[in-house]
């Protein structure tokens, strides 16, 4: 191909940009492949542009520009050096388009360039992306770059690169290297090394059979690790299902309102967030941080609201709290619908929260888990001081266990009962807050929640802010010990099934409050 | 003049009966009058939550046990009813496979499930009608009402119980055709479904059913099986310490109920034409307590009236209101609960009083 | 185990505790058939719990009950135990409001307690008799046809008292009958009580001394759980220990 | 006894009761009434209530135009509220009651399996403008939504010939839809050699919202030395959680792509589509086709709502076709009466939203193109892949056994939405 001596200049010929935007997948797929072995900078750019989809051909001036969207309209640049040409239309400019398959040729092209980088965090990165497809023509530069940068951050890695490259070799020796190099390693790109190198027919037997030991191996490895991430996602779904639950525990456990609006709630808080962040565009981190005490506070006046409005006429009648808050939680819902609209919202997550905390390759709890887990403890902690160790805790139960002696004793029974749905309804803001990083958020949001707070709070013993955090966590884990065995529906019906059993046999739950008050 | 209101609700409910009976049935031709298919689907389906709502409140407010997961007996009974109706198609499925439904045909079924057999027989179907959801209330309030599990732990195990079912039944492995249910419905005992003398037969059925069950009901409550009950709502320890086997009459009322609401749901899946797990959804019923509420808990017609009133509402918002209908709704629901604590039945009866002050007694309601 | 044939209600070495806490610290009481006997105790001496136990309400963790010598109350339940003769009044009224009082008087009435025997059982002519006269006895006839919801506290305790007596027990268990009523009414009951003793065998429990006094009965003092004093009204008011955990202070 | 208040309180609120039902819609004299049959409240609304809002917008653009045969169009608006239940008894009242002349509605299947017998019974006129399972023909609806073979088999198609997939993970919500699909495509893919090892079945219930094992599952699918590609025919609500635990678990578009059928561009306007970049779906229309119909049709949408932000997707364009070919047909037919329509609608042409035309065959589907499209950073779809033509839509699946050797035709000599070709038969049509 002649193309090679373009790429070496920054402007095209309008045949070449032409034919390169109107080329089949793999006529670009041998352009990408020119383009990788011309070391140039504007080689790079091109396939920088190219896969961050930045890429156009501009007919008017006859060459390759990047053009980013501003607005409905394109602002181009320049390749090299960004310098901002023209602004123009949709249809002024076209792009070069990238698929899934050239973004993942182009990776691995810019992967191999930045192999050399100074900048350890790059090498890295290169390193990581060249495991997903490694390549045998890498083995002497990755031998050489072993030998030359023994930096810590990157010899784990690059170990385990230049094993999955041998395993490319042809040679049983190089092969047998690659094994053992990947022996014990319990990444998923090791497991499919090995397993890509076991379908191949051309090996000799003792590569199979060592190859064999090390993958089963490292699957009883990984069933090990297996069963503690298993843990963990059962522990993260108890949170979820404890920070849902818990505003419930408090208006439904303590005070005995059944409060079918409090999915609302958990709505409430989960818009606010998405609010908060449009107030507060780009920094999403900061938007979530604002978004706690925002929904705590909307979430709480909500409910100060309606237990003044509503629930006041009521106390002494639970059952028909359940009345008047179905309609309640109709209103919400259709609120929500009429301000924002049907669809759900876009709510952003914060970059330090995308990723994963990696314990080894088999075992990681990605950052918005972690930050879930941490979330719920904290709200379960808190909660704890507020009830055990203020005097607002102290007059809330006061007020909950014996309303006239409250009232006797000076304590405004009135102004407690607010305050305590206030802060009920407040905590399920905070939860929506926590979902909202984690699911849609949408009018339907409370509609998925309420059932299985409900569950939470009377598996765990009603009245007990305890009991519901141990049941939480508890029907989370075994949610997701069964879920392997069963799947999830079946998983999801078993745990039913278990709470109304267990029901049974502690008809007032995990947790029952004992002795001569409960007997009403 | 608890005694009047109810007169007047079998009086009223025997009058649209005879209505359709005549004008529909007899002079189908003569008249003009009688009611198009969708009025008598509409009211068979109101008739039918009446039923429904009567069966809630024969164990809610006469026995105090709140079951939030009576749609499950309801749509329990309509499977049994829709599963009969599915033999009944036969060959004339889109695949015309002689035994198997169609969505067992596309799903790669070879053979009929076990617990299909026999369902195309009315009679085996009829029974089943009324021992599935039977049964399962017996099983579930056997163990439930002899832990004596109460209150709302009782309400939220319901719930779990209806929540349960309806996860069951949306998987397509349990051979009851997943979401999409059973429909597609030809004939009915030989009659075809959607004839306009089928749906007025069917109407006039749920109707017939609604007047049984009042005058049964209202009969029952009234001897000393009622006053047990009540006793029991009241105060259980002194229904206990008095000798009464709390459990047995839980139970018994509880397995009563759960067959009314059985039939109920038999009726209603001819008439609607599908019967699918949504159901079971636990907020459908949470949506019949409510229609007891507004009509008046501890009163049957009460109950029954609330059920159409709630309803008829849905129906004219939903269709003249498509965009504001849950407001009008979520505002009655909470409106009728401050305003009106004892239901509508507590607004006629205080109307009544006020406008003709004599001597009454009322049942009063005492918090569970 | 011995077997004290005599006794109407015998109990031995009764213990139990909630969550640590001792309800009932190896209480024996044992009382002879027809007698009247009041307890009285401070709060939390373990009264109601005893009746509680008496009832088959709540199980103790150790000791012996025994009805009539014959029936183990602890291997019995509330319905088995309520349908061998023992009845008891709860501390707040319980009638059944929303019956009238005709209505909670047939419920109390002997008979087959079945479900399906209560769909069609109708009273005979001789029991509206012995219903009427129970009636008249608690002083209700005047208010036969009211709703019982509509009474007054006073009135509700003695329509508990006429259910209890339709109930034909063996042993009634009383607990503080007099709270709430005005000094004539508690005259009156204790008049009745007094009359019932003989033909049933009667426990009161109270707080009111001057009622007690008026029973004159044997009194037990109950203290943290277990019987301190036993004797005449008199005898336990001279007590010391009775006067320092209770009477004085 | 209540106090006076109270009770003036409680009539008060009587009243307005009251004063609520007496109210009615007035409907104009002389025009010809379209109904609306889509979720306004309930679970569906996220996805039906922008239908709704097109036929109102496609309603309101054909009065401007004059309106259809000399009358206005009128449109009646009801609410289902994803009760399917409800959805038959509005379909009765929308034809019984308010007497309507054609129905564009519903997205569930099991909205339409409700819906079915009534406006067979009542021969009316149904628009059903989603992508569905299939293996049905309705004398009386009209399907232009995709059918399988419009959407599922050229996705697959598209990765294993573009993308080198050879181990399928067929994840689904279970209902009809991916039961169906998922059939079909597992039936196709052995067809194509692919061992039955190299197939992962997985269902999971409506609103799914904890993916973590099934995500992990996959991952470990995903490391057997084969390109593993995943075919997600998961339903709406519970695809975010299902893409952003795909992002936290580090997998990206290029280690396991995932084809998605149910989603579109305003199923992304509710994500954060950063974790989600290059993963596809596949559709009959994107938003981001480059037809000037379509810059005109996404103009008239952005108007009508008051939106610059508002996306449009594939079953707002099968409304617009739909609409349109009812028109057409209408004007040929000179009249609104259904069963002089209905013929007039087979081989009625319309231009579709991506510069190509869409036909109305004579098995009530539509013929279109199929599109693949990655997933671009700002929500919009990037097109990848186009078929080279347009699919004719299949109503009877080739890859079911007891579907094969059936089709549907509704004109002479079949006549008939189920003809067995073995048998020679018809059955159970309910007319």
């Amino acid at each position: 191909m002649a193309l090679l001596a373009l790429f070496s200049s920054a402007t095209f010929a309008f045949e070449e940009g032409l034919a390169l935007s109107e080329s089949s997948w793999e006529e670009k797929a041998e352009w990408i492949e020119t383009l990788s072995k011309d070391t140039t900078d504007e080689a790079e750019q091109i396939l920088q542009h190219w896969v961050g989809g930045n890429l156009f051909y501009w007919p008017a001036e006859n060459r390759l520009v990047a053009g980013t969207k501003e607005g409905r309209k394109y602002e181009l640049r320049e390749i090299i050096g960004g310098l901002v040409i023209n602004v123009v239309k949709r249809k002024a400019v076209k792009k070069i388009k990238v698929n899934n398959k050239l973004r993942r040729q182009i990776k691995q092209a810019l992967a191999y360039r930045s192999l050399s980088s100074p900048d350890a965090s790059k090498r890295l990165k290169a390193i990581t992306e060249l495991k997903r497809k490694p390549d045998y023509s890498l083995l002497q530069t990755l031998l050489r770059l072993e030998v030359a940068n023994p930096d810590l951050t990157t010899a784990r890695d690059l170990r385990t690169l230049v094993g999955l490259v041998y395993l490319e070799s042809s040679k049983s020796t190089e092969q047998i290297e690659g094994i053992k190099r990947l022996t014990g390693n319990l990444s998923s790109e090791a497991k499919e090394g090995l397993s890509r190198l076991l379908l191949r027919e051309d090996l000799t037997s003792d590569v199979r059979a060592l190859g064999q030991r090390t993958i089963k191996d490292i699957e009883k490895k990984l069933l090990y690790w297996g069963h503690a991430q298993n843990i963990v996602f059962g522990v993260s779904l108890g949170s979820i299902l404890l920070l849902a639950a818990v505003g419930l525990a408090i208006t439904f456990g303590v005070m005995g309102v059944i409060n079918m609006a409090h999915g609302e709630f958990i709505m409430l808080g989960a818009y606010t967030t998405f609010v908060v962040q449009q107030i507060i565009p780009g920094n999403s981190a900061t938007a979530l941080l604002v978004s706690i005490p925002a929904a705590f506070m909307i979430a709480g006046a909500a409910g100060i609201l309606l237990e003044k409005s509503v629930i006041r006429h009521l106390y002494g009648r639970p059952l028909e709290t359940l009345l008047a808050t179905v309609g309640v939680s109709l209103l919400l819902q259709q609120m929500v619908r009429s301000i924002f609209g049907p669809l759900n919202q876009a709510v952003t997550s914060p970059e330090i929260l995308s990723g994963s905390f990696v314990v080894n390759a088999a075992f990681a709890i990605t950052y918005n888990r972690v930050f879930v887990i941490i979330f719920a403890a904290l709200v379960i902690v808190g909660l704890w001081l507020l009830m055990y160790r203020t005097s607002f805790g102290v007059r809330l139960r006061a007020v909950t266990m014996n309303r006239g002696m409250a009232a006797s004793m000076g304590i405004r029974s009135q102004r407690m009962d607010a305050l305590a749905f206030g802060l009920g309804s407040g905590v399920a803001g905070i939860a929506g807050v926590a979902i909202s990083q984690l699911t849609n958020v949408g009018p339907n949001l409370g509609q998925a929640y309420i059932v299985d707070s409900f569950m939470v709070v009377v598996f765990g013993g009603v009245g007990n802010l305890f009991g519901t955090a141990i049941a939480a966590i508890g029907l989370g884990v075994a949610t997701k010990i069964v879920e392997p065995i069963i799947g999830a529906v079946l998983a999801k019906i078993v745990i039913l099934i278990f709470i109304i059993l267990f029901i049974q046999r502690r008809p007032r739950g995990l947790f029952a409050l004992r002795g001569r008050s409960v007997e009403e | 003049m608890d005694q009047l209101f109810r007169k007047l609700t079998l009086a009223f409910v025997i009058v649209v009966v005879l209505y359709v009976f005549i004008n529909n049935i007899l002079f189908p031709e003569s008249f003009g009058l009688g009611l198009d298919s969708y009025y008598l689907t509409l009211i068979g389906k109101y008739l039918c939550f009446a039923i429904l709502a009567l069966a809630l409140d024969a164990v809610w407010g006469y026995c105090g046990i709140l079951s939030l997961g009576h749609g499950a007996f309801f749509a329990l009974g309509g499977y049994a009813m829709g599963m009969y109706l599915m033999r009944q198609i036969g060959d004339r499925g889109v695949y015309g496979d002689p035994l198997l439904p169609d969505f067992m045909v596309f799903l790669n079924w070879t053979e009929l499930p076990w617990f299909w057999t026999g369902f195309d027989q009315p009679w085996f179907a009829a029974l089943m009608v009324i021992m599935v959801p039977g049964l399962l209330a017996f099983f579930f309030g056997w163990f439930a009402f002899r832990s004596r599990v109460s209150g709302v732990y009782l309400s939220i195990i319901t719930q779990a119980l209806t929540y349960a079912l309806m996860l069951a039944f949306f998987r397509n492995e349990m051979g009851f055709g997943g979401n999409n249910g059973l429909t597609d419905f030809k004939d009915i005992l030989g009659y075809p479904i959607s004839a306009e003398s089928t749906r007025a037969s069917l109407m006039i059925l749920s109707g017939l059913a609604l007047i049984f069950f009042l005058i049964f009901t209202s009969w029952a409550m009234r001897t000393k099986f009622g006053r047990v009950l009540l006793a029991i709502r009241d105060s259980e320890d002194r229904a206990r310490f008095l000798g009464y086997r709390v459990e047995s009459y839980k139970l018994f009322i509880f397995v009563l109920s759960a067959t009314m609401a059985g039939i109920a749901g038999a009726l209603y899946v001819p008439q609607i034409g599908i019967i699918n797990p949504g159901e079971f959804s636990p907020l459908n019923s949470i949506e019949i307590v409510v229609w007891v509420a507004v009509g008046g808990r501890g009163s049957l017609y009460g109950a029954a009236l609330g059920a159409v009133v709630v309803n008829l509402a849905k129906t004219y918002f939903t269709g003249a209101y498509p965009d504001a209908w849950l407001y009008f709704l979520g505002s009655l629901f909470v409106l009728s609960t401050i305003f009106m604590p004892r239901g509508i039945v507590g607004i006629l009866q205080d109307s009544l009083h006020w406008l003709l002050p004599q001597k009454s007694r009322y049942r009063r309601k005492s918090s569970p | 185990m011995t077997l004290e044939n005599k006794n109407a209600l015998y109990m031995e070495s009764i213990s139990v505790s909630f969550d640590g806490f001792k309800a009932l610290n190896s209480l024996s009481i044992a009382l002879d058939s027809g007698e009247l006997r009041a307890i009285i105790g401070p709060n939390g001496a373990g009264k109601s719990t005893m009746m509680d136990v008496v009832t088959g309400k709540t199980r103790p963790s150790s000791g012996v009950a025994l009805l009539s010598g014959r029936y183990d109350l602890l291997k019995l339940d509330e319905v088995k135990i309520a349908n061998l003769g023992v009845g008891r009044k709860f501390q707040k009224p319980s009638v059944i409001e929303s019956l009238t009082v005709r209505e909670n008087l047939e419920l109390a009435f002997v008979g087959n307690r079945s479900p399906l025997s209560s769909l069609l059982v109708k009273l005979s002519s001789e029991n509206q008799d012995e219903l009427e006269n129970t009636c008249a006895r608690v002083g209700l006839s005047e208010s036969i046809k009211q709703s019982a919801g509509d009474l007054s506290h006073g009135q509700k305790q003695w329509l508990e008292i006429g259910m209890l007596l339709l109930q034909k027990p063996t042993l009634l268990l009383v607990d503080e009958p007099a709270a709430g009523m005005t000094d004539t009414e508690t005259m009156r009951t204790a008049d009745l009580l007094k009359s019932l003793a003989g033909r049933h065998t009667v426990v009161v429990v109270e707080h009111d001394m001057d009622f007690v006094e008026a029973l004159e009965c044997r009194v037990s003092v109950l203290h943290e759980g277990t019987v301190i004093a036993e004797g005449s009204h008199a005898h336990v008011s001279g007590d010391s220990h009775v006067i320092e955990v209770y009477l004085g202070r | 006894m209540l106090s006076t208040l109270s009770i003036k309180k409680r009539f008060a609120a009587l009243s307005l009761v009251t004063s609520l039902l007496t109210l009615n819609s007035v409907s104009a004299a002389d025009s010809i009434k379209v109904g609306v049959l889509h979720s306004l409240s309930g679970t569906m609304a996220i996805s039906e209530t922008t239908l709704k809002d097109t036929v109102l917008m496609m309603i309101d653009k054909q009065n401007e135009a004059g309106g259809l045969l000399g009358k206005q169009l009128e449109a009646v608006v009801v609410d289902p509220a994803s009760n399917w239940p409800l959805f038959a008894e509005k379909t009765r009242e929308l034809l019984e009651k308010e007497q309507v002349d054609v129905i564009f509605g519903c997205w569930t299947s099991v909205s339409r399996k409700s819906v079915l017998p009534v406006i067979e019974e009542l021969n009316g006129l149904l628009f059903y403008p989603v992508q569905y399972e299939g293996e049905e023909s309705s004398k009386n609806v009209f399907y232009t939504g995709a059918a399988p073979n419009q959407q599922a088999i050229p996705a697959v198609d598209y990765l294993i010939g573009e993308l080198g997939a050879e181990r399928f993970v067929l994840a689904g919500t279970d209902y009809v839809y991916p039961r169906t699909t998922n059939k079909i495509l597992e039936n196709y893919l052995k067809d194509l050699g692919v061992d039955d090892s190299d197939i992962m079945i997985n269902y999971t219930p409506f609103g799914h919202s904890d993916w973590q094992t099934i995500v992990s599952d996959i991952k470990a699918f995903g490391s057997a030395g084969k390109k593993t590609a995943v075919v997600s025919t998961i339903n709406g609500d519970a695809n975010v959680p299902f893409y952003k635990e795909l992002g936290n678990q580090g997998i990206s578009a290029e280690d396991i792509p995932v084809i998605a059928f149910s989603v579109g561009e305003e199923e992304l306007s509710g994500f954060d589509t950063g974790p989600l970049v290059g993963h596809l779906a596949a559709w009959n229309y994107f938003m981001s086709a480059e037809a000037d119909i379509n810059d005109e049709f996404i103009e008239t949408w952005h108007q009508f709502t008051g939106d610059e932000g508002r996306v449009t997707n594939d079953p707002m364009e099968a409304t617009y076709i739909g609409f349109e070919m009812w028109v057409k047909a209408v004007e040929k037919a000179g009249t609104t009466d259904v069963d002089s329509v209905r013929p007039a609608l087979y081989g009625t042409a319309v231009p579709n939203l991506t510069g190509g035309t869409a036909v109305m065959h004579t098995n009530h589907h539509l013929q279109k193109p199929v599109l693949i499209g990655e997933i671009l950073e700002d929500g919009q779809f990037e097109i990848v892949s186009a078929t080279a033509g347009e699919v004719i839509g299949d109503a009877w699946t080739n890859f079911l056994p007891d579907s094969a050797k059936i089709i549907a035709d509704w004109t002479s000599p079949v006549s008939c939405g189920n003809y067995n070709l073995e048998t020679q038969q018809c059955s159970g049509q309910n007319f």
